[in-house]
C-alpha cells in the first residue's frame, strides 16, 4: 500500500529538482482528538489499509491548530500537511472547528500565494464512524503530494528525514 | 565555523541531588590528556552546553586541588537549567568550553582568616576556594563560613559541611531564613546573624560573599558597618553572559566585561562601577 | 490637510486642564519636511506639535510602551491609526477612559519623497471610527479595493511567485523591526522568538525568515489594519504588505466582507465564525 | 610607507571592476526592493558600486555574518559527537567593490574588540583574506557625520584601495595599504598611469567640497568627555522616548557587534547559531532569575550611546560610532544616535 513512486517525479515549486529514486513523501497528519483520530482508530480496527506516509499528531481540537503549525511543518520535514477535524456541527467543543475552517481558509490562500501548491496543505472533516472515509483521504493527500513530488522550498538547513 | 566558541565533550560522571532544585554534575573530559591539561583557579566559570538545548554559565564549584573531575552545580531557573535537570543522566554527554573570567585572589589572602559568607547556590564558586583552601590549609589562618538558606532543605552541599565542621581551625555557621522544628542552628537572615552572632575579627581578615543580589546587597552593608574596609571584601558578580570571552557585549557594566575582568571583584572595584547590576 | 494649530490649542488645553499626563503626536525632525513621532509630558513642549499629510507613523504603536501605560494619554489618529486603537480597546489592551482621541478625517499621506501612500489610495475607512474630538470634515467609508500588487500577483504562476517570494525571505535579515513597529503585536513574548532548540529559528536563513514573517501575518490576519508601520521600519525594504493584503483580501470575500477595526467593539476575523463560512476547500 | 596613485577615467575604471569581477570572487551591493546589499556578483550589471549611502546596508555582514553556524552535533546510541560545520563560504579570497569609507573604517574598529585577549581568527582571517575597494562620497548626505569623529577620513587606511573623484571625469586610485598596492599592481585599470603632479590637490580639494557638504558636525572630543560624566543624566530618557524598540539600529549598525549564541534542533541533529543581537531587545540581559539589570528603555539606551561614545573608548581607544547615519535612516521613526549624544551632551547639568 506504499505510495507508488514513479521514476523522475519533479518537485512542482522548483522543476529543477528532481526526486532521487527511493523519495517517499512525509505527510504530518493533524487530527483533531474527538473525530478524526478515532476515525483514523477505527480505520485499523476494521483492517483497512492506507499509505504509511502519515505521521499522526493528535490535538483536542481541530481549532488548537495554529498556522504556525502548518509553517513549522513545512519547513521541517513535511511534503504536505493534512489536518482534520470533526464535521461542523459536531465539534466536541461546540464550535472549535468553525473557528478553525476560517484560518485554515486564510493560511491556505497565503500558503498558495507565496508558492507552494494548493495540494500541500489539505483540510478534512472524519467522524469517529469515518474510519472508510480516512483511509480515502489519507490516500488521496498522498497521491497528491506523490505528483507534487518533494518539497524543497524554505526547508531548514539541518534537517534529515 | 567559530574556533572560539566550539565546545569539548565531557562526560557526566556523579549527579548529587544537593536540594530539591539545585544538582551537581560531576563532570570529566572525555579526552583524558585533555582533563589532564585543564585547570582553573577558584572562581572562574565554564560555558557549559546541553547539546539540543543551549549553553549556560556556571561555575566550578571544585576545586583544581582534587584531580581528575570538576563540579558545575545547577540550580534550576530558565529554559537550559529545566532541560538539564530533566534530561541530562549520569554518563551522558555535555559541551563544556572554558575556563574563563578572573578568580579569587588566592595569593593576596594567604596568610589572612578567611570570613566566607555565602547565600543559597551563592556556595558554589565558594565551595571551590573552600576545598582550594583546606587542601593548602598551611598558607591560610582560621576559616569562618557562615552560609544561610531559605530553609534547610535548600542547604547545598551538606555532607561536605558536616565534614568542614570536623576540621580545627575552621567554624561553621549555618542559619535558615524561617524556624523550623527540627532546626538546632541559627535562625535569620545572613547579615544579621553576621553582625549578631559572627562578629568576625576584623584585622587580618579576608571576606569572600556571593548570594543572590539582595543578600550581597545587605551583606556589603553590614560589612561596612563592621567596619571591613572594601579593599577587603570579595564578591563575585553574576551578569547575564553567553561568550565568556569578552566578545557578546551582554556582561558589559561600563567598560567592564564581567566575563573577562569579572566575575570576581573586591567591593572597592564594584562601587566604581555604573550602577547597572 | 494641516491641522498643526488646531492640535497645539487641544493638546494645550488638555494639559492646563489636566486631563492627560502624556500627549503623543509629530513633530518635524529638525532636518528636512519629515515628521517623527513625539511622546510629550511638558506642556511647554506643545508647540512642537505639527500635523500634515506627512504624519506617516501609526502612533497607536505607543501605546505599549512604559511611557504611556497606565497613564492618561492624549492621542492623533488617522483613519487606519483608529482601526488599529478599536482593535486594542477590544482586545483590553487600553482603557478608553484613559485615552484623549483627536481623530482625523484624512485625506492620505505621503511617503518621504511626497508620493502618495499606496494604502492611502486604497483607504477604504479614511475617517477616525473612534474619537473625542474630530478635526477635518469626515467623508464616509469607500469601497474595498483589492490591492493592486496583490492583483499582479495572482495574475502570476506558480513558479514565479515562488520565485518572487523568495527573494523576500531571502533578504529579510530577521531583525524582527516588523514585529516591534507593529501596533497590533503587543505580545510579551513573541511565539516566534523561542529559545527552545527544537523551535529556534533565529538563524538568518531564507527558511527563518519565512517561518517567521508567515507565522507574523497569519497571527496578524482579520487584525491587520494596513498602516504599514512595518514597512516603515523594514531596514531591507521589504514589501511586507503583500502577506497582510493577501490576507484581508480573502477575509473580506469570504467572511462577510470583514475588515479589522471598523466597527467599535468588534473584534478580529478569527475571533468569531458563521455558518456559511466557505467549506468546499475541506474533504 | 607611501603607496602608488593612479590616474584612470570612467571607462577604464569600469573595465577594471569588470575583470576584477570575472577573475576573482566579487562582492558588492546589489539592489533589491530598492536597497543596496553586498552579494556575491558575476557581472558589473548585476550591482553598482555607486549605491546611495543611505540605500545601502552595512558591509559588517561579510567579516562577521548575521547567523554564522558555530558547530553541528549529532546524538546517537554511542553518545554525542560534534562536528565542524561546512567550510566557511566567505573566508575565502576576495574581493569587495563599493564599500562606503565609513563602513571600511567600522571593519577597522570592530578589528580591536575582535583581537583582545581571546583573538577571533575568524574576522581577522575574513579582514586578511579580503580586498576592498572604496570610493569616497562626493556629497554628505543629511544623516552623516563621519567627518566629525576621531578618524581621518581623508586618508583613512581602513579600505585597500580608495577611489577619488577628480574634476574632469578624472578618477584616481589610491593604495591605501600593502595589499592594495600589491593588487593595483596586478590588477591595473586599463589606461591608468602615474598622475600628474596636480593629483594631491584634485584630491584635496574633493575632499574639501565633501567636508563642506556636512549638515551635522560636532565635536566628538567635547562629546567624549561630556558624555562620560553624563551616566545619571535624565536626558537619556528624554531622548529615547520615542524609540520603539525595533532593533533595527543595532542590525544595520557598521559596527554593532553583540550576539547571541543559540541551539536550534531537529531530532537528534543540532546546529549552534552565533546571530546578532541588540541591546536595546528588553531580553537582551534579563537573566534567567528574573532579574533584569536594563529593565527600561532608557537604560538600555543609554548603554547603547554610552558603550559607542565612551565605554569601548575608554578600553580600546576609539569610538564605536563611525558616523554613517545608517541608524537614523534605518529608523522607522528617525532617531539618530548623533541626536542623542548631543541632547545627553549638551543637557544643562543639575547642580
Amino acid at each position: 500500500m506504499e505510495a507508488e513512486v514513479k521514476d523522475k517525479i519533479v518537485s512542482i515549486e522548483k522543476p529543477e529538482i528532481i526526486a532521487p529514486p527511493d523519495w517517499k513523501p512525509v505527510i504530518v497528519g493533524i487530527l483533531c482528538n474527538w473525530c478524526s483520530y478515532a476515525g483514523s482508530d477505527l480505520t485499523g480496527t476494521s483492517r483497512m489499509q492506507y499509505p504509511p506516509n502519515i505521521r499522526i499528531i493528535r490535538v483536542p481540537c481541530s481549532s488548537r491548530v495554529d498556522p504556525w503549525f502548518i509553517i513549522k511543518a513545512l519547513q521541517t520535514t513535511a511534503d504536505g500537511v493534512l489536518i482534520s477535524g470533526c464535521h461542523p456541527g459536531d465539534c466536541h467543543y461546540i464550535s472549535g472547528n468553525y473557528y478553525a475552517r476560517r484560518r485554515f481558509l486564510v493560511t491556505k490562500e497565503l500558503l498558495k500565494m507565496v508558492g507552494f501548491h494548493e495540494h500541500r496543505v489539505q483540510f478534512s472533516w472524519v467522524s469517529a464512524a469515518e474510519g472508510a472515509k480516512f483511509a480515502q483521504v489519507v490516500k488521496k493527500v498522498t497521491d497528491d503530494v506523490v505528483k507534487l513530488g518533494p518539497l524543497h522550498l524554505y526547508k531548514k538547513e539541518n534537517f534529515n528525514k | 565555523m567559530e574556533a572560539l566558541l566550539v565546545p569539548s565533550l565531557a562526560k557526566v560522571e556523579r549527579i548529587i541531588q544537593e536540594t530539591p532544585d539545585v544538582r551537581t554534575y560531576r563532570l570529566k573530559f572525555k579526552d583524558d590528556s585533555l582533563m589532564e591539561k585543564f585547570s582553573w583557579h577558584p572562581g572562574q566559570f565554564v560555558e557549559f552546553s546541553l547539546l539540543g538545548s543551549g549553553e549556560c554559565t556556571f561555575c566550578i564549584s571544585s576545586s583544581v586541588t582534587r584531580k581528575g573531575y570538576f563540579d558545575c552545580s545547577i540550580k534550576k531557573a530558565g529554559i537550559v537549567t529545566a532541560d538539564i535537570h530533566t534530561d541530562l543522566e549520569e554518563g551522558d554527554d555535555v559541551g563544556i568550553r572554558g575556563p574563563y573570567g578572573n578568580w579569587f585572589p588566592t595569593d593576596d589572602i594567604k596568610g589572612k582568616n578567611l570570613l566566607f559568607v555565602g547565600g543559597g547556590i551563592g556556595l558554589a564558586p565558594l565551595r571551590s576556594l573552600i576545598q582550594y583552601a583546606i587542601d593548602n590549609r598551611s598558607d591560610y589562618k582560621d576559616f569562618t563560613i557562615l552560609y544561610g538558606a531559605r530553609t534547610s532543605a535548600d542547604l547545598c552541599y551538606k555532607e561536605e559541611i558536616e565534614e568542614w565542621k570536623k576540621n580545627t581551625g575552621i567554624r561553621v555557621v549555618l542559619t535558615i531564613d524561617k524556624p523550623e522544628d527540627t532546626w538546632k542552628e541559627n535562625v535569620g537572615v545572613v547579615p544579621k546573624i553576621l553582625e549578631e552572632v559572627v562578629k568576625p575579627e576584623i584585622a587580618n581578615t579576608k571576606v569572600i560573599t556571593c548570594g543572590p543580589p539582595i543578600m550581597i546587597k545587605y551583606t556589603l552593608q553590614s560589612l561596612d558597618r563592621l567596619g571591613f574596609s572594601p579593599e577587603h571584601v570579595i564578591t563575585t558578580l553574576e551578569m547575564k553572559m553567553q561568550c565568556g570571552l569578552g566578545k557578546c557585549g551582554r556582561c558589559n557594566i561600563g567598560s567592564t566585561y564581567i566575563c573577562k575582568d569579572g566575575p570576581v571583584f573586591t567591593y572597592a572595584q564594584l562601587k566604581a562601577l555604573p550602577d547597572e547590576f | 490637510m494641516d491641522y498643526s494649530k488646531e492640535i497645539r490649542d487641544i493638546a494645550a488645553k488638555l494639559f492646563a486642564d489636566g486631563k492627560i499626563d502624556v500627549f503623543v503626536g509629530y513633530r518635524m525632525n529638525g532636518f528636512d519636511d519629515n515628521q517623527v513621532p513625539v511622546v510629550i509630558t511638558d506642556p511647554k513642549e506643545v508647540s512642537t506639535l505639527v500635523f500634515t499629510e506627512k504624519s506617516v507613523f501609526n502612533l497607536t504603536n505607543y501605546l505599549k510602551t512604559d511611557h504611556t501605560r497606565g497613564k492618561r494619554v492624549g492621542l492623533i489618529v488617522k483613519g487606519c491609526d483608529s482601526r488599529s486603537l478599536n482593535l486594542l480597546l477590544t482586545e483590553s489592551q487600553v482603557k478608553r477612559d484613559r485615552l484623549y482621541i483627536i481623530g482625523i478625517a484624512c485625506e492620505g499621506v505621503v511617503d518621504d519623497k511626497g508620493v502618495k501612500m499606496q494604502n492611502c489610495t486604497e483607504c477604504i475607512v479614511p475617517d477616525a471610527v473612534v474619537f473625542d474630538e474630530m478635526l477635518g470634515s469626515p467623508r464616509g467609508k469607500k469601497d474595498y479595493i483589492v490591492n493592486a500588487d496583490i492583483r499582479a500577483l495572482a495574475e502570476k504562476g506558480l513558479v514565479e511567485r515562488r520565485e518572487y517570494f523568495e527573494e523576500i525571505f531571502e533578504n529579510c535579515i530577521r531583525c524582527n523591526a516588523c514585529r516591534h513597529s507593529c501596533p497590533l503585536c503587543y505580545c510579551a513574548k513573541c511565539c516566534i522568538d523561542q529559545e527552545t532548540a527544537s523551535l529556534y529559528n533565529g538563524s538568518n536563513t531564507a527558511s527563518s525568515a519565512f517561518h517567521a514573517l508567515m507565522t507574523w501575518s497569519l497571527h496578524l490576519a482579520g487584525r491587520c489594519v494596513d498602516c504599514r508601520n512595518c514597512e516603515k521600519a523594514c531596514p531591507s525594504h521589504l514589501p511586507l504588505h503583500l502577506l497582510h493584503k493577501q490576507n484581508e483580501k480573502v477575509i473580506f470575500e469570504n467572511f462577510q466582507n470583514h475588515l479589522a477595526g471598523v466597527e467599535e467593539g468588534e473584534r478580529g476575523a478569527f475571533y468569531k465564525y458563521s455558518l456559511k463560512d466557505p467549506d468546499d476547500f475541506i474533504m | 610607507m607611501s603607496f602608488s596613485t593612479f590616474v584612470t577615467d570612467t571607462a577604464g575604471l569600469q573595465k577594471m571592476f569588470e575583470a576584477i569581477i570575472s577573475k576573482h570572487e566579487t562582492y558588492a551591493p546589489v539592489e533589491k526592493f530598492g536597497k543596496f546589499d553586498y552579494k556575491k556578483v558575476s557581472s558589473l550589471k548585476e550591482c553598482n558600486p555607486d549605491s546611495p549611502i543611505d540605500a545601502t546596508m552595512s558591509v559588517k555582514p561579510l567579516f562577521f555574518p548575521r547567523a554564522s553556524k558555530i558547530i553541528k552535533y549529532e546524538a546517537s546510541s554511542a553518545g554525542t559527537s560534534i562536528h565542524e560545520t561546512d567550510e566557511d563560504p566567505i573566508a575565502g579570497k576576495r574581493v569587495i567593490l563599493g564599500v562606503k569609507h565609513c563602513d571600511a573604517r567600522g571593519l577597522q574598529v570592530l578589528e580591536a574588540v575582535n583581537k583582545w585577549d581571546y583573538i577571533d581568527s575568524d574576522f581577522l582571517k575574513r579582514r586578511a583574506n579580503t580586498v576592498i575597494f572604496s570610493t569616497r562620497c562626493d556629497k554628505a548626505d543629511t544623516q552623516c557625520f563621519c567627518t566629525s569623529l576621531d578618524y581621518d577620513v581623508e586618508n583613512l587606511d581602513a579600505m585597500d584601495v580608495a577611489i577619488i573623484n577628480g574634476p574632469d571625469g578624472r578618477i584616481y586610485l589610491c593604495a591605501r595599504t600593502e595589499k592594495g598596492e600589491n593588487f593595483l599592481t596586478q590588477n591595473p585599470a586599463p589606461g591608468s598611469r602615474n598622475p600628474e603632479p596636480i593629483a594631491q590637490e584634485e584630491m584635496k580639494k574633493q575632499y574639501e567640497t565633501f567636508a563642506a557638504s556636512f549638515r551635522l558636525k560636532m565635536d566628538y572630543k567635547d562629546v567624549n568627555e561630556k558624555m562620560s560624566k553624563r551616566f545619571d543624566s535624565p536626558a537619556f530618557e528624554e531622548a529615547s522616548r520615542n524609540c520603539v524598540s525595533c532593533n533595527t539600529c543595532a542590525f544595520i549598525c557598521p559596527t554593532c557587534h553583540c550576539f547571541k549564541i543559540s541551539d536550534e534542533k531537529i531530532r537528534d541533529t543540532g546546529l549552534r547559531y552565533k546571530s546578532y543581537d541588540s541591546c536595546n531587545n528588553a531580553y537582551f540581559t534579563l537573566e534567567a532569575g528574573g532579574h533584569n539589570p536594563r529593565p527600561a528603555k532608557y537604560r538600555r539606551w543609554r548603554q547603547r550611546s554610552m558603550h559607542k561614545f565612551v565605554y569601548y573608548k575608554e578600553r580600546f581607544g576609539v569610538n564605536l560610532c563611525v558616523g554613517c547615519g545608517h541608524c537614523a535612516i534605518s529608523c522607522p521613526v528617525n532617531i539618530s544616535i548623533f541626536e542623542v549624544v548631543n541632547h545627553v551632551a549638551n543637557a544643562p547639568v543639575e547642580s
